[in-house]
Order: C-alpha cells, then structure tokens, then sequence
C-alpha cells in the first residue's frame, strides 16, 4: 500500500483529496452517506462575516458535463461557522479549510481575524467567487487586487492562507506571482469560468442570476493547463481543482503540480467518488511503483518546444 | 440514506409521457418514507434527476418511480428497460408528517400525483382530489381507488371526472367536511390555491415542492426556498433536505 | 416554413449556419458526404500568406464534452486557396467566410490586401488562435492589440472584416469594443478555450504542443455568456460559436445576441449535423410562430438585477 | 461514403481484450476496400474512434470490426451488443492497392492483424506472417489459414507459432521468395522494420498508419503525417484521408 498522505503547509493530509467549497456544505450531510472522515481534507462553504441568503432560485443549471450555479455564497456567517460547524468537523479527524469570502477588504479582514484563534488548519480566501455582485470577484481579475486582498488577510490571519484564484482572466501565472509575492502560503484554483445558459422557450435565462459559475469534467482541460502554468510560476503548493471526476482525473492534476487536489461538482453525479479516487490512486502507485503519492506532484515532462 | 446501482424490474407507460419503474433496492425500499424522493442517474447526463417515491414495497425490497418525460434527461431515463439498472441516491429529505389519526385530503395535480400514492397507503382514512389536464391524461387512479376511501377527479377540460382544478373540489370539501389535514403535491398555482383555501378554512396543510438540485442532500444550497424556522425566523432552507415537504405556513411560494 | 435567411454585412446567408474554420477545411472532405450548399456558409480553415506545416502529433486529444486540437494553422497558404478552393466554394453557392491568420502585422495586412480583389464574402480575422507561438493569440488578448492588427487589416481589406475574438481574457466586452472602435464590421466568437490533457501513464502531456484549444460541447455556457455580454457590448453583428451541437443550442446562441452562428468541433461527433439543425429551427420557428429566424437575434430577455 | 445508425448482427470476443462485431451495413459494405477504416460513435464519448475494417461480406451487406479495448472509448464500445445499434460514418480513406498479379506478403502484428484479412480475402496469392505478444493474443488464426497460401505465425515468447518477430520471418523470405508486394499494419517499430527490410530488398511495402482523429475524413488536419506527395514534395499529409495506407517509400515514420 502506497502513502497517499500529502503535507500541505505543515498539515498533513491523510489523502490529497479535498472536498471543494461550496459542493459539501460543512460535511455534515454527507455525512449520513459516509463517515466523511475519508477526505484527507473539507473546505466548507464559502463563509461570510454576516449570514447570506444568497441569490434567487433558479440557482443550478445543467450544461454538458458540467453545471452552471449561481448559489452567490448562502452561508450562515462565521459566527455559525464557528460555533456549529467547526467542533462537528474537527470531530471527524479530517482537516478543515475555511473558504472566506467578502465583498469589501474590511470583511475579509475581519473574517480572517475571527477566525484566528479558531481551530481551523487553513484559510482558502476565495477572491474569484463570480455569483456576488461588486463582490470579492473584482479583486480575482486583476494582479493589484488580487495581491492586495492577499496582503491584507495574511497580515490579519493567524493562518496559514491559500488564495483561491479565478479562471476568467487573461494571465493566470500573473495572478498567481502577485498573490505568491503578497504572502500567498499557497495557491487553490480552479474556481468556476463564468458561464449562462438560456431557456430557449421563455427565452430567459435559466439562472435567476442571468449567469452563472461552470465546474464539472467539462473545465478539467482549462483546469489542468492553469494549474500547470501557475505550478510553474510560483514555489508555494498548489492545490488543484475543477472537474476530477475519477481517480485518473486526481492523478493528472497532481502531475500537472498539484499537492492536493478537490473535488465538487462531481460528487454531484457520484456522491461516493472519494472512495473510487482513493482505491484507483493506489491501483496506480502499485502499477507505477511509486510508495507515495506525494512524488508524482508536477512530474509531467512537457514536450520541448522549440 | 444508500447510494447505488440498482436494477428495474419492471418498466411500463403509463401513458405516451409517463413512465412507471420497480426497482429492486432494498436497502432503500426499508428506509423511504412516503413524500420522500430519490436522485436518479440519467445515462449521459451530468446531474442526476430528483424523483419522488410513488410507491414502496418494503416486504420485497422494491421502490415504484414515476415520472414524466420532460426535457433530455428524462428522456434518457425513459430509454431504459427492464434489467437494466440506474445510479440511485436515496431517500432523500423530508416526506410528509404521518399522523396517528384523523382524516387526511391528498391532492395530486398532473404529474404532482405519483407521489401522493405512497402516503395514500400509509395512511388510514383518506380522500384523494386528482387532477388532470385531460382524460388522456390520466394516471394511477385504479391504485388510489384501492388506496383510498374516497377518490375525487377532475380534468381542466372536463373530459373525465368533474370539469375544473383540484381546488375547485377542495373548497366545499373544506365547507363540508373539514379534514384534520391537506396534503399535496402538483404545479406552484395550484399548492398557491391549496394553500390559500386551507388557511382561510385553518387546516394545515403540507406541500411537496420542486426545485432545481445539484447535490440532493443539503450541502450546496442549490435549491433554496424562504421559509420560516423553528423559531419563526426567516432563512432560505433548502428544498431536497428541509423539503420537499413543507407545511404550508412556513413557506414563501 | 419561416425564413431562415439571415443577412449578415449585406451577404445574405441561406441560413445562420457557417461551418466553423478549422472543422471544415475547405468543404471539400465533406462534399462526398453531401452537398455542403446546404451551409448558409463556411469559414474556411485559418489561412496564412505562406503555407504552414502545422505542429506535431498529435494535435488532437478527447476531453469530456469536447476536444483540444493543438493543429497549429496547417494550411496551403493564401495562393492556393486562391487557385483551388474560392472556385470550388463558390460552385456550391454558399458564403464564404475567408478566415485570416498571421504571426505578425505585416501578415495580416499582406494576406487582407491579396485577398482584396478576389470572390469571397468576409474576412474573418483570425487574431485569437492559441496554436501559433509568437503569433495571433498576442493580438488577440489585449484591446490594444486587438485594435490595432483591427484596424490595419480593415485599411487593407477590399471585404468587409469580422473580427474573431479569443475567450482566454478577463474581460471579453472590452476587447469587442476596441475592435469595433477600430472599425471591425462584425465580430465572431469564441474561438478555442486553453487547455491541457496528460497522459498519466507516460507523464507527458497527450498534445505534442503541450497545450491546445478545447471547442465542443463543453465550452458552450461559456460561449453563450460571452456572446451576451459582447452583443450588449456593441452594435456590429455578432457570429456565435462555440460547442453548439444541436438545433436548440443555435437558437440558444442566437437569442443571447447572434445573428448567425458557426458550428465546429460537433461536426466530429455528427458529420449530418446541419441538416438536423436546420429542421430543428424551423420547428421551433413553426412552434414559436416566428416568420424569420432573424426575429429571434438578441431576443432574451435577462432577468432584472436589483 | 456514407454516415448512418447500424445494428449490430453479432458479437463475439476473440480474446478477453479484443472484441469482434459484425454490423449490417450495406450502404457501407457496398462501397468498402481492404484497408479503408470506419468512425465509429462510443456511446457517452465526443470523438469517434477509427477502426479499420477487418472483413467485408458485399453480398450480406455486413461489415466486420474487429477492435481491442484500450481505453474507455472502445471499453464503452465493448459493452455494445447483438441487436443494439452504432453510428458509422464510412468507409474512409485509402486502403491497399489492388494489383492485378503477383505474389503478396501480408503482415499482421497485434491488432494489426485484423485489417489485414479483408486484403488476404480479396488478394489471390498472398502469404500472411502474423506477430503477436503471446498465443493467448492470437487472433484470426483459421480466417487466415483459409484466405492465404501460407500463414506464419510467430509470438515474442514462442508460445505459438516461431519466437520472435515478424521481421524475422519476413527477413528470410525477401532472401528466399521475393514477393512482388508487402503489405502490413502493426505498431510503428514493426513498420519501421519493415520499412527498412523491404527498402533494402527493392520490394514494394505499404504500410497501414494510425493517429489520433478528429474527423476522420481530412477536413480537421488533426492526423498529420509527414510524406512525400505526387510531385515529390515534402508536405504534411492526412493519415485519415491520404492514408491510412501509405506506400512506405512515401512517408517519414
Ligand atoms: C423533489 C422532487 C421530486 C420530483 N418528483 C418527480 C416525480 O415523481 N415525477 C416526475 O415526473 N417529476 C418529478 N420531479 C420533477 C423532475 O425532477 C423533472 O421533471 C426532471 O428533473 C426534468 O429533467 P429533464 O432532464 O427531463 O429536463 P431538463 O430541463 O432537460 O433538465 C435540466 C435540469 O433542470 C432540472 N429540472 C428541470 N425541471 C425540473 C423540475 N421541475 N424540478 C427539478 N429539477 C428540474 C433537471 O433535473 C436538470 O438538472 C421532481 C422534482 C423534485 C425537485
Ligand atoms: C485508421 C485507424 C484504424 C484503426 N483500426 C483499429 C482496429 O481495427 N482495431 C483496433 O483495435 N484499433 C484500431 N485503431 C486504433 C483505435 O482507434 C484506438 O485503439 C482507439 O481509438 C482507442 O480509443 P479508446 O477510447 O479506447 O482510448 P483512449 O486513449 O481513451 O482514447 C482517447 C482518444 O485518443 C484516440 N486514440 C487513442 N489511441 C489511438 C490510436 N492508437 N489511434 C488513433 N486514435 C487513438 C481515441 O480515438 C480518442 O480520441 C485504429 C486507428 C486508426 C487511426
Ligand atoms: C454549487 C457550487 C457552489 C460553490 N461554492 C463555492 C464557494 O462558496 N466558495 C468557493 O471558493 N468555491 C465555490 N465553488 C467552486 C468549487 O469549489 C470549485 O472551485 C469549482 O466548482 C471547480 O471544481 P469542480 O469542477 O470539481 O466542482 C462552488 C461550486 C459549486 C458547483
Ligand atoms: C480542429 C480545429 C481547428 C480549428 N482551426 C481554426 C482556425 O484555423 N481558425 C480559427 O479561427 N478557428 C479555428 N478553430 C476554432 C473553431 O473555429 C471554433 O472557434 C471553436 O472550435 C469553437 O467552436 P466549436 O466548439 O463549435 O468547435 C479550430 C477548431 C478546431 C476544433
Ligand atoms: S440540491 Fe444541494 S442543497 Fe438542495
Ligand atoms: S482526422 Fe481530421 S484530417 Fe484526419
């Protein structure tokens, strides 16, 4: 048996698998499925300093092989967070990232300040979440923003922090310098590229929010080529996401530079896919002879070009 | 709550549009409640189908599904056969409350039928108001007629049954013979009509609703609906975990 | 029977659909299937001022719901498909849509003006492809760039010019703008998304570029919501593409701003495609009670924000 | 060539990794030649996958496609069955030459070897040598005993037939019995062998290429091949459309 175990800024993750925010609540559902202890690690629902009621329904549509969701960060505030939430997951011997959101500076400050002294393992500051409008998705698009609520929450957090970039911009590497040279302890992407879907009958469009965030196996191509141009312009970890549906899928965003990997939208269609993952992780240590998954983290060789 | 693959043991048309399923899953078969549904996989498609449990034979393991043909997905569905087998999660969120006595009203509207049948067969002393478009239309009244004590149908177009809405039979029912509760399930419109004539006639009333889902269990807040909470408070619940069965007066609709 | 007739710069195309550059080549392969008169027109494969061997193999790799394609602008080069090809499109009495690529300025202006006086009905200008190192994508991601190789071309053109726009930018409205603020008469969109695949067996990216374009089926929100903002965005005519596979994705893309649409990758999977399209609008027409499917450009009506 | 739904009339596997289908198809059958491939549609996947043509019954309207299972596209293709349908877009490129005499050597190296029957059955004097990994892997042993004069067989262990490769059966016969043609289909080391072998011996080979496809029908430029054209020049030909078979003097493998 191979050591699927990753270190992760000093955390260590009993499997690189990690549940994406916002596709697992805070665990707890799932939890009458599987003992979600499983995952080497959770990152809730994107939390805010306030409780949200997020956006009017219809809030999901589908899309081929994939969904669009427009859920625009319903969460009961940090205060539930801390109080409800974090002793139920700490409970479950898995590791706890608090995904963080914000609409101004001074609510990422004050989320990542509160949260301090709680006992969390990570904070994934989500500065690319699409559905909030003049929200945290203005600082994601651009290198200043991005690096300037980078800076901001690592002076205030008492954390290890992991930024978590968004797709929908020209120069991914750029971003992800900026935040790495603002403190970043590592990098999470990807989050969702904007997407809309119509109703070709009531000519509306089917989100209640007109468009929407795209994750599942179909962005697992842009997934992959991001992480492995961001892998390649920072030295912190990269955690990599966006559409792992299988174990081969884990396996190819790892050797693309990721340490950890998460998985969402396709729970979704497999909600006991941790379990595949992890069986075909091990299937492919033994076939490769690798003793821990950990080796294969940015061992892709690119042609040479040129 | 079980997740897995799980065979059809048998398929039949309930009409051009409305396909019936059995399928062996014991282990959900044990479990579901009727109001209950399941997430259906749909061969080819990225999310699974949400589809409420019509029937439950909990001796020989077996669930009854029925639904309509809708857009792609339930078509996909409704290519599969006999042997064949689907992805199923379930059952899922919360079915309708089962009373130790007194007399219930159960309303199904079009396709808002299948899963009043379930409760129908759980509960003793029942009147079923069913509700059609039109004759052609209809569906599962031999099961409600054996289910229930009294059964009550109605077509938009008056073709079978009397000419009207559910609602149209329900307000002299409340008038009449005032249930000790209203439970249904069909098109927003009408759980809009139910839920008026009930309050104004102040018996509770419970209602099955629909939503758009992704995960089906409650963790990504996909298909959000404003309600009231126990402690009266406003909040967005969600319909597959704190639903589909809401009481009435603790919904927005 | 409503109208499918849609015109687009003054060239009336039988129908909405364009077969997508690159997908088709030049019409010729597909003609021993059938009659690719029925198009309402073709965007030949990206063409160059000299001929191009393209990339290595391999060039294709299948992802969920779509393909990457690193071709890397094989072509015979702009004389030849003077000679050949224009005479034998022409024949088949469809638009056809002369799509320009280049490395540099000067390409670009070369190919527009040799192009100036021969038998086609636009430009498509090609400044977005992701498979040309050093070459259009620089363009293609700035709107200074995109405004500028905009501007030489349309000075240089004898045709009227639609600008090709690529999806890998933060903020698409805006290039769109700049090209029609340097004079685009149309713009057509998107060209490919950036992606990745690796093999994990061998630990080498499947693309021998290493990188490609990902088109089909799953890039499609996307493509909607990007042909939504850029036809709020500006007031030339829009050319939608992008993962449309079916009748009700053409009309999907028409109603989110396009007045005719291009179908590519989906040909892969369904070599007939167009003529089911084509039945499917006219029903839809029928059902809808519309007289021309031109009525339906832009028509979705987006929900009220706040 | 022709695009189109086709049965499946019959399916048998030839080893557990090689799966064998007979599909009713005249409109292709009528058109197709030894060499030429197919586009064949796996249920649940983009791109369709090309597979040459292993056996051609014009009179029955049938072709035969003869595929291993490699990834998840033939192993979804591999769980089709009799009486189910596939989509076809076929016959595709350019097969074998036909000459009119002469003696033929065919080579077949793995699942090579199925392309490499429809050319024996319509070539009257041909000699098959046939490589595979291990006589487990052998495959379309009889068929070819029955279409050639002479069928030799060789594995990489030695369990059938010779030890060794096909080069090394080949070898002795360019020496001993000159063919006036060699045609052959296998992994690309065994055709550079080939290659070099024929070359030397001044015999004419054509050789049977694959790469990977997107249109399969020279539209896309995926499948590019360095070759020489008519007039001699380097260009980057189509492997879908120019080829599959090349004559080797032709192409840079
Ligand atoms: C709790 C619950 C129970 C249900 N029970 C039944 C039942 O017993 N019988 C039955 O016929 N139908 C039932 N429905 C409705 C059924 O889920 C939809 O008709 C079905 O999902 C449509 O899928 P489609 O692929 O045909 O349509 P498409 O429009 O192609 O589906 C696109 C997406 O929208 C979703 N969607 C579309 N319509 C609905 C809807 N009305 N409700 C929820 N999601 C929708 C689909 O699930 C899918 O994710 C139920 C819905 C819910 C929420
Ligand atoms: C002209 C031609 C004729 C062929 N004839 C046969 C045949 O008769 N029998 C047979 O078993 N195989 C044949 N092959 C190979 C066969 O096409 C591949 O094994 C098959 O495509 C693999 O698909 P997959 O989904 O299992 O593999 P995956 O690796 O999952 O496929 C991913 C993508 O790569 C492509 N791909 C992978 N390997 C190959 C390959 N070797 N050649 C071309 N594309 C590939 C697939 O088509 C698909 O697009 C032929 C290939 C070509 C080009
Ligand atoms: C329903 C849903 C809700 C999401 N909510 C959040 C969120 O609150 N915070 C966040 O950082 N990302 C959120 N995401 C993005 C995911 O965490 C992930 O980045 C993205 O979905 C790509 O991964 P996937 O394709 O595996 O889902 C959400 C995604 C989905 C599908
Ligand atoms: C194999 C292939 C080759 C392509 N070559 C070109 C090209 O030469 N010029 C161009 O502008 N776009 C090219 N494209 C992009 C398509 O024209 C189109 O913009 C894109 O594929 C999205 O549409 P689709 O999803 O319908 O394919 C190519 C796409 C594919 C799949
Ligand atoms: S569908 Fe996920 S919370 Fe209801
Ligand atoms: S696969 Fe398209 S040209 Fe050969």
């Amino acid at each position: 048996m191979a050591d699927l175990s990753v270190n992760l800024l000093g955390v260590t993750l009993k499997n690189p698998l990690i549940a994406a925010s916002g596709t697992f609540g805070y665990g707890r559902e799932y939890q009458e499925l599987y003992d979600i202890g499983v995952w080497g690690g959770v990152s809730v629902k994107g939390t805010t300093l306030q409780p949200r009621d997020g956006n009017p329904m219809p809030r999901i549509a589908e899309t081929p092989a994939g969904m669009l969701n427009a859920i625009g960060l319903q969460n009961p505030g940090v205060e539930a967070f801390i109080r409800e939430e974090i002793p139920f997951l700490r409970s479950k011997g898995t590791a706890i990232i608090a995904n963080v959101a914000g609409a101004t500076l001074e609510d990422y400050i004050g989320i990542a300040e509160r949260l301090s002294e709680e006992d969390v393992d990570l904070l994934e500051l989500n500065i690319s979440c699409p559905n909030v409008k003049r929200g945290g998705a203005t600082f994601g698009v651009t290198p200043e923003g991005a690096a300037e609520v980078t800076k901001a929450v690592k002076e205030a957090s008492g954390h290890p922090v992991m930024v978590k970039l968004s797709p929908n911009v020209t120069d991914i590497a750029e971003i992800a310098r900026a935040v790495e040279a603002a403190g970043a302890d590592a990098i999470s992407l990807i989050n969702t590229l904007l997407g809309m879907r119509i109703n070709i009958h009531t000519r509306r469009p089917i989100l209640k929010n007109n468009v929407g965030g795209l994750s599942g196996p179909a962005v697992f191509p842009v997934a992959v080529r991001m992480v492995w141009q961001v892998a390649r312009a920072v030295s912190v970890p990269v955690v990599g996401m966006g559409g792992i549906a299988s174990a081969e899928d884990a396996i190819e965003m790892m050797l693309a530079g990721a340490t950890a990997v998460q998985i969402g939208a396709a729970l979704f269609s497999d909600p006991l896919l941790p379990f595949s993952v992890l069986e075909g992780m091990q299937r492919y240590c033994d076939e490769q002879g690798i003793d821990s998954i950990g080796e294969i983290t940015g061992q892709v060789r690119p042609w040479n070009q040129e | 709550m079980v997740e897995g693959r799980f065979t059809i043991v048998n398929r039949t048309q309930l009409t051009d549009r409305i396909v019936d399923l059995w399928i062996d899953c014991p282990a959900l078969a044990a479990e579901a409640q009727p109001g209950q549904f399941v997430m259906l996989g749909a061969p080819g498609f990225f999310l699974r189908r949400p589809i409420s449990i019509c029937q439950i034979d909990r001796t020989g393991g077996f669930l009854r599904l029925v639904f309509e043909i809708k857009g792609e997905g339930t078509r996909a569905l409704a290519a599969l056969d006999i042997n064949m087998s689907v992805q199923l999660l379930g059952p899922l969120g919360r079915g309708f409350t089962l009373p130790e006595g007194g007399r219930t009203v159960l309303i199904g509207g079009g396709i808002g039928t299948p899963p009043m049948l379930s409760l129908a067969m759980a509960l003793p002393d029942t009147t079923a108001i069913l509700g059609f478009r039109t004759a052609a239309a209809v569906i599962l009244k031999e099961e409600f007629d054996a289910a229930c004590g009294e059964v009550l149908l109605c077509t938009d177009d008056g073709s079978a049954g009397e000419r009207g809405f559910v609602t149209d039979l329900l307000r002299p029912l409340l008038e009449t013979a005032k249930p000790d509760r209203v439970c249904a399930c069909g098109p927003i419109p009408m759980l809009r009509g139910i839920a008026e004539l009930t309050r104004a006639a102040g018996v509770p009333a419970e209602l099955s609703l629909e939503e758009r889902m992704a995960c089906g269990v409650g963790a990504c807040r996909g298909c959000g609906i404003a309600m009231l909470d126990d402690s009266g408070r406003r909040v967005i619940g969600r319909v597959c975990k704190d639903g589909p069965v809401f009481p009435s007066d603790r919904i927005f609709l």
